[in-house]
């Protein structure tokens, strides 16, 4: 069972990447992010993840993804051009992240003999133990997103702010 | 038992002091001006400056269930950062657009921006949680991309934020690859734990990939090569005074997370890292300063000066012991000082429109208004390396620390380096040195304003303070470098 | 019926989102997507991360993937601040137009 | 032996102090007090050198050699003082200095009157004399040597004193260089000398040499004939002497003094003072003898067609140069020191006598331009004849004693003595045709002035002129055995002891070829001056009047190689390709590296994230591969990694 | 204190010149004053010098950083002790070269001009290897800038150029000198003169690298002396520096550094080192005295003259005999006398026709008596009359090569001496003598200041000609020490030295 749902969301994971990738449009790459996405917050399902798999649907798939459509149909781009702008982006970036990837394939598979297996009788991380985790021991990080979000509403209300006109 | 709370007060300080200028702002006329926001602005780092060199005074220890660690370590690099966007905000006081110009917007968002990435950095070189790291160098970097990019109505600004966003972006995750392979070897994101833990990693192949997934983040931030495709297009874009900034204490961050990494989390690699280390500091100096050679605008000509620059402090970690900590600590102070200083000048000289951009732009600057051309002369021959000067002592304890680690070669590779790199500095300083009918009347130091004076003079005297008498600063970072020590048997 | 997956195989998935997000950046020619090439890799570590936290029972890991998520959150807002901004000074998204700065 | 009251070193630094009077002050003083000052220091030396000549000849011993003189350079084991040293040699040198250099002082008041630089002359003048006395009195070969090279620059300066005149200028530049190739020649002696005695003075070398020394002949030689380069540098022998006729370019009391009476004898006096090497080895003797004798005879060949009445006098001045050297060669030095002095007077007069013509003709040198001056210049004539007569070797004049000397000396030294004694010969026949030939064309005959009117010198310069011509007569008559013996014990005792019938018969001989020489000068320009002989001898003529081209010879085989390897060869090929060349090909590389580099500055994002994944593989790459397989001595990481 | 004084007036002087204003002559005559002084400060040490001891004198020994281990450590000796006084003497004499030339930006021009000075005496008091490093490298700045500021030529990048090519060709190779430095820093954690010494001599470091270090230190002396080969810089220094600056930009800091840091520091390398040092020594005087026989440019000239007369000091300094130091220490000091006389005429014949083409002048002895009268005492100096100090120096040279090292070296070195009259008699006449060209007229005579300056240099030359011995007791004991060191390395069996320099020390004559 928990084969075949990590093999079914796997392949619609790396599907929807490899679509995004295909994709000439933005906004067909972005749906194509989403079919990623969730099928990612399914994988972590299955890793026992659930509070996860809901912020990854509600956060991720829900505002973040939201937020680039928005911006895409603000901007109203429409299709990639095929535009030869870069000739080392294909000559060295391509043997790069095929080293790259095998790399870390080489890695993981020699590496894997020291890791387990996953069932799904596992168990799952209830979202007590996470928060006792989270509001004790990383405090500071919490309150430190304060300031990340703070600096993200500044800089976002910097940058896209018209500035014609009004002082 | 020290309150947590005091463990972080400087980051605190400057959290309120940001908020207290964004309040500040939204409350003034729309009108009025804004330069009182950048005083409000330097008076709170300056508190949170008083608050680091007081954390200093703490026995060294931990806070917030052991995410946080304040000791000689942390309170050297939190006063430099400090310092830093102290003199970087008084900078911006005078250079920004005068009030009600077209250009001048969101001076509000400018400086609370800078504010709170110091949070970010100076919380950088405390944390001893990868999560904290994670987080403070989030919010030092989006910072910094907000900042590059201010220049909005040019098209260069935005260009400079993109591509240092997106660059900046791509790297981190290169980072949080690591964070999570160094999770997945040990099972914490704890340093000392992680160090601890290291030697009965799960996985060994795992370590090794987080390191070098780690090293490719943090490489980037500190702009060595080949890592540093992004500093020229990113310093040319962002406005003048935005560069003194990010080509300085992020930078500064960033090598404190360097030595947090390699001495903290890494110290069983001692022997992968030196020899990386050493490749990447050749190819640092000498891709930095040959691409600068030719280079004629001034501001991308320093930022290969950067590269080459962080080419030689990574050359101090080929040294042995916990000595290379103290050198990187001394030379970050006194790039920090100089580089500030000439960017400080080029954006009172060049403008914050870039009236003058190439270095034949230059020509005459020392006689149409010879203090700034002078100090400007003091920073480039610091940068250049002559003794009495931080520039020189920096380099030279950096290469002294490598020669005791027995890295000769590498050594007289920085140093015909920093001979290369001499042609030039001294380009642009002797392009100011000639006497030149067309050299339109430049911008004079004392006429734009006391914050710009107090900021270059601060520079100035740092400069020449760590290359005459460096005695303090260099104890300084030796208590730093103790503080590792304490941790690791070194 | 409880199969198991050995954890290799999500360390896999997840190498391979991450190599394809290497990628995306490479070939995609609108700066949007190219940022949502970015968010890929960060998914795809955090699934890594997920992963290490099932095999190490250490909630930590679970906790990093929900902090990625905030700043990525942040991020967003941010990277598509300056992506509007991009196209308002330059009027395109395209990324081998956008090279006024090089040399 | 150290005798304080002869105040030795006031000799040379009383025209010192003249020097430096005039020199420094000469500009602004009245030309009376210039002249004074030039006329008392000079005098005043002359003074001090005949006190001491009486206290000499009252029976004071000799030498005298200062022991206690301050010392000059001091290095090491080397130790090298002011010391002086007075002996017979150098009384004799002394006295014709001080002597001869006070009349040509007087005598230059008058003819310098009108120049510009009067100060200037009189300074420089006082300076040569200051450098001529050191030159003679030192007691060691450096002192010496500043005197030679001190010479050499007064000589410089006064040559080069019409500092508007090019040709001035470049006669100057040439005497000096022309000498420095000869000081190279003595600097490389003293070198030698200083090797292998370890001191310069005269005594202690005499000593050493005096005792069995371990040194070989070819040294001795080695250090002989450099000492013989300097020599033929200043005393103008070939194939040095090329500078002397174009030093003329000087003031014509100049050339009496500097160039005729005194110091292009240096050399001979240096030889004489070094003859106890010279003696320990034959070879450098016979190239002395062999240089003097070619010099002797080659200059007298082409005096005979100059025009210049300087000119002529210049090469006669060689040719008797030659004379001294071959004397020396032979091992006569007093015969050579004889004729120094001989010539000294003669010489002078004759170029004073010159001068007196040039001034009388308001500077006309040429002497066919000259002629039947004879009345209007009656002194000037009188005196004239008398150094013609002493020059051309006619009994009793002092000119026949020393010449016949150095021919009797030379005729006794076996075969190649013959030899040279009948070059001596033949060149006394040819200097008694030329000094005739000026005689005549400057005094009898016509004028053939342009109507310009002659006059006789002011007698300032006509007093000098008659005491020259007094000593011309007489300066002869002390006899050359009384002068010998008086030289003995510096020169040693001529080794010669001919008998008296042969030594009569090479007097009347030389007597004789004087008056053939007299004679065919007179069969061609006694009569009207003409020159009837001239179209004749065309082709032989163009090759004298052009010096053999040995100028345009030195030109095209020593300058203009020089410089043209100095320009082409290190100018071309050293500075330019690899002194230049090397810094710009460095830089140019540097440079393109620079350029390739910023290359990868694109300016796009797509290339730039490309190298930043590729350099992250390398990275990858270098940290996992490196590790596993132990490249880059990982060694330890190794063991750890791979459990 | 008084090397300290020394080196804190000028520093002092030049602050004071920053901040007073640039009104009238102000600047001009604080630095006059300040150089006057600090000269006087600098007679102060042969005055009190003891003459017959050996070792440093007036030392100073504060510790500076105690982490590397740099000492603020200041001493001078016989070799050191005139060097002090000519840097002292020729700053007055600089400023003075200057009081007409340079009008504008005199703030600027003086005040690096004294900051030079405290460098240039800082390399020679310096006994901690880095502090002197640190002034080695300071004395670059002041020059190239203003070279660059105060350029002769009218052409700007002609000037920049220069001061490029000076500082690079100087700054490059203390590159290596920095890590052989370090490398001995490494080895035996100390900067110390003395402390070096012993080290090295002790033979206790690994002998392969010392050779490098050895050879490190001698390539960034000989760029600055230069030795021939590295005089790249010099010609395109000479014409376009100022003149002050000019007369003391080449020699006696590399020189005295061969001796001091190279070989008293090395003498067994050194000693290896000196077969080459010779040829290009001997080499150069010939090559530059060729050169400078041919140059149409009279600044060139001087630049090709001054590669032929340093070369004579690097001759004696290999020579390895106490006669060949001693001339080649006197001839270092008389250089920069001798330079700077010249380059002061020189720059006023410049300045008056704005012209440095020989071919341009002629018949200036009328315009200018007094010049050409010291020029040509000047140039006698420079050729080595007797009497005058550069014949000291060349006879005391050539005689301990001829001695001491090799005749045929010493023969061929002397031809330099026929060749040196023939330039300086060239140059003498193309511009004084014969008739007046188109620009002579513009030319003038000395001004006062410039007589009496460079009468008083003539004066010292002529001192020094006739009264060595008073220079040479000063200097001889330091030296005498060096060569004992040569000696020392020569008995020992690990010599390698090659056979015709072997023979060297012990030619000395009795």
């Amino acid at each position: 069972m928990h084969l075949v749902l990590f093999l079914i969301f796997a392949i619609f994971a790396l599907a929807g990447a490899v679509n995004l990738l295909l994709q000439k449009h933005p906004i067909n790459s972005a749906l194509s992010l989403i079919v990623v996405m969730s099928s990612l917050a399914v994988l972590y399902l299955l890793l026992g993840a659930e509070f996860l798999a809901m912020a990854q649907i509600i956060v991720y798939a829900g505002a973040i993804m939201v937020l680039f459509t928005f911006v895409v149909m603000l901007l109203n781009e429409g299709r990639e051009e095929k535009t030869w702008g870069s000739r080392t982006a294909k000559t060295l970036g391509f043997p790069a992240a095929a080293v790259l990837l095998a790399i870390f394939a080489a890695t993981i598979l020699r590496a894997g003999r020291h890791y387990g297996t996953i069932s799904l009788s596992d168990g799952v991380t209830t979202t007590q133990e996470l928060s006792k985790v989270l509001f004790r021991d990383l405090l500071l990080p919490f309150e430190l997103t304060s300031v990340l979000i703070l600096i993200a509403i500044l800089g976002a209300v910097a940058l896209a702010r018209k500035d014609n006109g009004e002082a | 038992m020290t309150p947590d709370i005091f463990r972080i007060l400087p980051e605190v300080v400057l959290t309120l002091v940001g908020v207290l200028v964004m309040l500040t702002d939204a409350s003034m006329s729309p009108k009025s001006s804004r330069r009182l926001l950048g005083w409000v602005a330097a008076l709170g780092v300056l508190a949170a400056l008083a608050a680091s060199l007081w954390q200093g005074t703490l026995p060294a220890g931990t806070a917030f269930y052991g995410t946080v660690q304040t000791d000689a370590f942390s309170t050297f690099f939190h006063v430099l950062i400090c310092g830093i966007v102290l003199v970087a905000i008084l900078l911006s006081i005078d250079t920004l657009p005068p009030d009600r110009s077209p250009e001048q917007h969101h001076v509000g968002e400018y400086f609370a921006l800078m504010v709170f990435g110091a949070v970010g950095m100076c919380l950088l070189t405390s944390a001893v949680e990868l999560l904290v790291v994670f987080i403070a160098l989030e919010i030092s970097s989006i910072s910094t991309y907000v900042l590059a990019g201010y220049r909005k109505q040019t098209g260069k600004g935005p260009e400079a934020a993109m591509k240092y966003f997106l660059l900046g972006s791509f790297a981190t995750a290169f980072l949080l690859y690591g964070i999570a392979m160094v999770f997945g070897a040990t099972g914490t994101t704890e340093v000392r734990e992680i160090a601890t833990l290291l030697p009965a990693a799960r996985s060994h192949l795992f370590v090794l990939l987080a390191f070098g997934l780690m090293m490719v983040g943090v490489l980037f931030k500190v702009s060595a090569a080949p890592f540093h495709v992004w500093t020229p297009d990113v310093y040319e874009g962002a406005p003048t005074p935005v560069v003194a900034l990010m080509s300085t204490a992020p930078k500064v961050a960033a090598f404190a997370l360097l030595i947090r990494l390699l001495y903290g989390v890494f110290p069983l690699l001692h022997p992968l890292w030196m020899p990386l280390m050493w490749v990447v500091a050749a190819v640092s100096m000498t891709v930095g300063n040959l691409a600068a050679l030719r280079q004629q605008n001034v501001k991308r000509m320093l930022a290969y000066s950067s590269i080459a620059h962080a080419g030689y402090l990574l050359t101090a970690f080929t040294g042995s012991g916990t000595e290379p900590i103290a050198a990187v600590g001394f030379y970050t102070a006194a790039y920090a000082a100089m580089n500030v200083g000439i960017f400080a000048l080029l954006s009172v000289v060049g403008g914050y429109d870039e009236r003058r951009s190439s270095v034949t732009d230059y020509r005459g600057v020392l006689y149409s208004s010879p203090l700034s051309g002078g100090l400007m002369l003091l920073f480039l021959i610091s940068l250049i390396g002559i003794p009495f000067t931080g520039g020189f002592f920096a380099k030279f304890y950096s290469f002294t620390t490598a020669m005791q680690g027995g890295a000769g070669w590498l050594v007289l590779i920085g140093l015909l380096n920093s001979g290369i790199a001499a042609a030039y500095y001294l380009r642009l300083a002797l392009s100011m040195a000639l006497p030149s009918a067309a050299s339109a009347k430049a911008q004079g130091l004392s006429s734009v304003g006391a914050g710009v004076v107090l900021a270059v003079g601060i520079a100035a005297l740092a400069t020449l303070a760590l290359g005459i008498l460096p005695g303090h600063v260099l104890d300084a970072a030796h208590a730093a470098a103790q503080s590792f020590a304490a941790i690791r048997g070194f | 019926m409880n199969t198991t997956v050995p954890a290799e195989w999500y360390l896999i998935l997840s190498a391979a989102l991450f190599t394809l997000g290497v990628v995306g950046f490479l070939i995609k020619r609108s700066l949007i997507s190219i940022f949502m090439s970015i968010e890929l890799m960060l998914n795809a570590v955090n699934l890594s991360f997920v992963t290490f936290a099932h095999e190490w029972h250490a909630v930590k890991g679970q906790i990093f993937v929900f902090f990625v998520m905030m700043v990525a959150a942040a991020e967003a807002a941010v990277g598509l601040a300056i992506i509007i901004s991009i196209f308002r000074a330059r009027g395109t998204l395209t990324v081998d137009q956008i090279d006024l700065m090089k040399l | 032996m150290n005798d304080p009251m002869l105040f030795l070193p006031l000799i040379p630094l009383l025209p010192f102090l003249g020097f430096l009077l005039n020199g420094l002050l000469g500009s602004r003083l009245p030309k009376a007090l210039v002249s004074a000052i030039a006329l008392v220091f000079p005098l005043a030396s002359f003074a001090l050198v005949a006190r001491a000549a009486w206290m000499v000849h009252a029976g004071l011993a000799l030498p005298v050699v200062e022991h206690d003189a301050p010392a000059w350079i001091v290095s090491g084991a080397m130790h090298i003082g002011f010391g002086l040293a007075l002996d017979q040699l150098t009384l004799v040198m002394l006295l014709v200095i001080t002597g001869v250099g006070f009349l040509i002082h007087l005598y230059s008041v008058g003819y310098m009157e009108h120049e510009t630089g009067y100060w200037r002359y009189f300074a420089y003048l006082n300076l040569f004399l200051f450098f001529m006395t050191t030159l003679v009195l030192a007691a060691n070969f450096l002192l010496m040597f500043v005197g030679w090279e001190g010479v050499g620059l007064a000589s410089y300066l006064l040559i080069g004193f019409y500092i508007d005149r090019k040709s001035a200028g470049d006669a100057g530049k040439k005497a000096f260089v022309v000498n420095r190739v000869g000081d190279f020649g003595f600097l490389i002696a003293i070198f030698l000398l200083l090797g292998n005695f370890g001191t310069l003075n005269f005594s202690e070398i005499a000593a050493h040499l005096a005792a069995p020394a371990g040194l070989s002949g070819g040294t001795i030689t080695l250090i002989c004939l450099c000492l013989l380069l300097g020599a033929t540098g200043k005393s103008a022998q070939i194939p040095l002497y090329i500078w002397l006729p174009d030093a003329m370019e000087g003031p014509t009391p100049v050339s009496a003094l500097i160039h005729a009476a005194t110091m292009v004898t240096a050399g001979v006096y240096m030889i004489a003072r070094a003859h106890a090497l010279f003696d320990l080895s034959p070879t450098a003797l016979m190239v002395v003898a062999v240089i003097g004798a070619a010099t002797a005879f080659f200059a007298a060949t082409v005096a005979m067609v100059q025009t210049d009445i300087k000119r002529v006098l210049a090469y006669s001045t060689i040719s008797q140069l030659g004379y001294m050297f071959l004397a020396c060669g032979v091992g006569a030095y007093s015969a050579a020191v004889f004729h120094l002095m001989t010539h000294a007077f003669f010489k002078a007069l004759l170029f004073l006598a010159a001068g007196s013509v040039i001034h009388g003709l308001s500077g006309e040198q040429d002497m066919r331009r000259m002629g039947g001056l004879r009345k209007e210049m009656p002194v000037t004539f009188w005196t004239m004849t008398a150094a013609v007569l002493a020059i051309s070797g006619f009994f009793p004049f002092a000119g026949f004693f020393s010449k016949d000397a150095i021919l009797a000396a030379a005729f006794h030294q076996g075969a190649v003595g013959k030899a040279l004694w009948t070059v001596g010969l033949i060149t006394a026949l040819m200097t008694s045709f030329y000094m005739f030939r000026l005689w005549y064309l400057t005094f009898m005959g016509k004028s053939r002035t342009e109507s310009r009117h002659a006059h006789e010198s002011p007698w300032i310069m006509l007093t000098p002129l008659m005491i020259l011509a007094a000593l011309s007569v007489s300066g002869g008559w002390v006899g050359m055995d009384r002068f010998g013996a008086f030289l003995a014990p510096v020169t040693g005792t001529p080794a010669n002891a001919g008998d008296a019938h042969v030594e009569l018969m090479l007097s009347v001989l030389a007597v004789l070829v004087a008056a053939a020489g007299w004679f065919v000068a007179h069969s061609i320009y006694g009569r009207s001056g003409s020159q009837s002989m001239t179209e004749s001898l065309a082709s032989p003529r163009r090759v004298l009047e052009n010096k053999y081209w040995v100028d345009e010879l030195y030109v095209a085989c020593v300058v203009r190689p020089i410089e043209w390897i100095a320009r082409y060869v290190l100018g071309w090929i050293g500075e330019l390709v690899l002194v230049r060349g090397s810094a710009w090909l460095m830089a140019g590389i540097a440079g393109l590296c620079g350029e390739w580099l910023r290359r990868w500055q694109s300016g796009n994002l797509r290339s730039y994230a490309a190298w930043l994944a590729a350099a992250a593989a390398v990275l990858l790459i270098f940290v996992l591969a490196g590790t596993l397989l132990g490249v880059g001595g990982f060694a330890q990481t190794i063991s750890w990694a791979v459990r | 204190m008084i090397l300290s004084l020394i080196l804190l007036v000028p520093l002092a002087g030049a602050a004071l010149v920053l901040l007073l204003p640039e009104r009238g002559r102000i600047p001009a005559w604080i630095a006059l004053l300040d150089s006057l002084f600090t000269f006087v400060c600098t007679l102060h040490l042969p005055a009190h010098f003891v003459s017959g001891r050996g070792g440093f004198q007036f030392e100073e020994n504060v510790l500076w950083l105690s982490h590397p281990r740099i000492s603020y450590h200041l001493g001078v000796d016989g070799l050191s002790l005139w060097l002090v006084v000519l840097v002292g003497l020729l700053a007055p004499v600089g400023v003075l070269a200057s009081w007409k030339s340079i009008q504008k930006n005199t703030k600027a021009f003086y005040s690096l001009f004294l900051l030079q000075q405290t460098a240039m005496v800082g390399v020679f008091v310096s006994l901690d290897l880095m502090l002197y490093y640190g002034f080695w490298e300071l004395s670059l700045i002041p020059i190239a800038i203003l070279t660059a500021m105060f350029g002769r030529n009218l052409n700007e990048s002609s000037a920049m150029k220069a001061a490029l090519r000076f500082f690079l060709y100087t700054f490059i190779p203390s590159a290596p000198l920095l890590v052989a430095l370090l490398w001995l820093y490494a080895h035996t954690g100390s900067f110390d003169y003395t402390a070096l010494q012993a080290a090295i001599a002790s033979g206790s470091l690994p002998s392969w690298q010392l050779g490098w270090v050895s050879v490190a230190f001698l390539l960034a002396f000989a760029v600055k002396v230069p030795v021939l080969g590295l005089h790249g810089w010099l010609a395109d220094t000479f014409s376009e520096a100022p003149v002050a600056i000019a007369m003391i930009a080449a020699g006696k800091l590399g020189l005295y550094s061969l001796i001091r840091f190279h070989v008293e520091l090395f003498p067994a390398l050194a000693r290896e080192a000196a077969p080459w040092m010779i040829g290009l020594a001997v080499i150069g005087i010939l090559y530059g005295a060729m050169l400078a026989l041919v140059q149409r440019d009279f600044w060139k000239l001087l630049a090709y003259a001054t590669l032929s007369s340093l070369s004579f000091c690097t001759l004696g300094i290999y020579g390895f005999t106490l006669s060949g130091m001693n001339g080649a220490l006197l001839q270092t000091v008389n250089e920069g006398l001798i330079g700077a006389a010249l380059f002061l005429m020189l720059g006023v014949l410049f300045d008056g026709a704005r012209s440095c083409q020989i071919a341009d002048f002629g018949g200036a002895a009328h315009r200018a008596p007094r010049l050409a009268a010291l020029f040509v005492i000047a140039s006698l100096a420079m050729i080595g009359l007797p009497l005058l100090n550069g014949f000291v120096g060349e006879f005391l040279v050539l005689s301990g090569t001829f001695t001491g090292v090799s005749k045929g070296w010493a023969t061929a070195a002397a031809l330099g001496v026929i060749l040196s009259a023939a330039y300086m008699l060239r140059l003498i006449q193309k511009i004084f003598l014969g008739e007046a060209e188109t620009n002579s007229p513009r030319i003038r005579d000395l001004s006062w200041q410039e007589t009496c300056t460079v009468a008083a240099l003539a004066g010292i030359m002529l001192a020094m000609g006739v009264m060595p011995t008073i220079w040479i007791s000063t200097m001889e004991p330091a030296l005498q020490s060096v060569t004992q060191k040569i000696l020392t390395v020569d008995q020992s069996p690990v010599s390698t030295a090659s056979g015709t320099v072997a023979s060297a020390s012990t030619g000395e004559p009795r």
